[in-house]
């Protein structure tokens, strides 16, 4: 169970990291899907939950041959993804927020939303390199 | 797990930052720093993130916010000492692009502007 | 990915230990479901998959509101639970091996096992406390 | 990660472990050091689990045939100081019924039949 408080932002991402070794993942490629992991339960904690505690966030790993998935799900309103702004546009750079999807991305190989009827789930997989 | 701490080199305030730079932890202590050092009236301000393991995109946002209030201030914040984590990071959002990064010291303190 | 070697046993140890904490269990929660996870990965990789580096181990945390469900899936030919001796009969209490699924069930609050067509499937479950 | 080490006191040979017994790690140095205790003759054999801090169901197993292999020798095994970890997993299995369990060093010396 996650409430939606910050401290389990500390404790997903720190579960995270660990499965990541499990599953084989290098240093680098573990810090990468933790810090994902990190971003994507902020803002469920955050955005999603909007820090009700009554809220909870559901966190999905899955360790296959294949590589990992992660599934996060809050229990929010969910979101319009088509009109995430894009934080490299000029006039994005210098905003304060608005790179955590983003960096999330950039860390996994894919990355998905999905509102679902009460809530966003975020599905992110990381394939194996051979 | 964040340590920040600041000393004066030839008119320069060097803020020497350990540890983590992410939400709730050294997010906030970035952000009352550089007020801090504002207020003070400092802004020849170069921010040394070498003993930095790790910063998110809250860390990142701080950073940023750092740099435009130094800038409406009339000075110049300036990055020293990145580790491949944070560089990566920079390079990836394109915010290396907006800050003036210095490996070394001597040098990053030389090029900000005289009083 | 979870080759079939021992190794990968601490692995997924650590991984379910790791999960735990983040789910909000204490630190005898995390040690036993730490322990189940270890006998039941063991048993994947050394009765079900046979040691065979080919074939892989599926490794599934989630974290609900309700506790922590764990499935750990491998690729060897299951076998039929109903004939799993009683390790506390007189009879058995000397035998060397034949506790792990036990101290598995003993240590979760669920434990099933189910025969698939290539391999066995053990879902455990942990609840929270309240 | 595991450490054993055998001292001999009064007739009686305590094997004092730390660290994991389980799969691959401890599981197989107890065996041997069992069998090397028991081919020089040493049959009074007190195991101290003080210092052990896991025991899977590998090592219990270890455990359980070190106390046969003592056994079928004519000799005796027995256990001293159980962590509250190793104590729970003896109950659990009904172990605990099976092994003669000490706190105390000097007392559980003193309970081997004398030679
Ligand atoms: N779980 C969520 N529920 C609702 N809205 C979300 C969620 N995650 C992200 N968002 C929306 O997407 C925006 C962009 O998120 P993100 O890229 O992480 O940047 P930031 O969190 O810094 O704003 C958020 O500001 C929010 O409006
Ligand atoms: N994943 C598996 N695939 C096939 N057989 C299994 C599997 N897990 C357990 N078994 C069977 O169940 C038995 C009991 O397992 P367990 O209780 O863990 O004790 P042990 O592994 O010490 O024998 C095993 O000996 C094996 O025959």
């Amino acid at each position: 169970m996650l409430e939606s408080r910050i401290e389990n932002v500390d404790r997903a991402e720190a579960a995270a990291e660990e499965v990541a070794r499990a599953a084989g993942f290098d240093v680098d490629e573990q810090h990468h899907i933790a810090m994902a992991v990190r971003e994507i339960t902020v803002n469920a904690i955050t955005h999603g939950n909007q820090l009700d505690a009554a809220k909870k966030v559901h966190l999905d790993f899955s360790i296959s041959p294949a590589g990992l998935i992660i599934e996060v799900r809050d229990e929010g309103r969910g979101f319009d993804a088509s009109k995430l702004p894009d934080p490299l546009a000029p006039d994005n750079l210098l905003r304060q927020s608005g790179r955590g999807i983003f960096l999330a991305r950039a860390f996994m190989d894919e990355l998905d939303l999905k509102n679902l009827r009460h809530g966003l789930e975020v599905r992110m997989a990381k394939r194996k390199r051979r | 797990m964040i340590k920040m701490t600041s000393r004066r080199v030839d008119g320069v305030t060097i803020l020497d930052i350990g540890g983590r730079i992410t939400l709730g932890e050294g997010s906030t202590q970035l952000r009352d720093s550089i007020r801090q050092l504002l207020a003070a009236g400092e802004k020849r301000i170069l921010v040394n993130l070498g003993e930095v393991s790790y910063i998110d995109s809250s860390g990142l946002g701080e950073l940023v916010s750092a740099f435009t209030a130094v800038r409406a201030e009339g000075g110049e914040l300036k990055l020293l000492n990145l580790t491949r984590k944070v560089h990566d990071l920079l390079q990836i959002t394109k915010l290396y692009t907006v800050f003036d990064v210095h490996d070394d010291e001597t040098s990053a303190i030389a090029s900000f502007a005289a009083a």
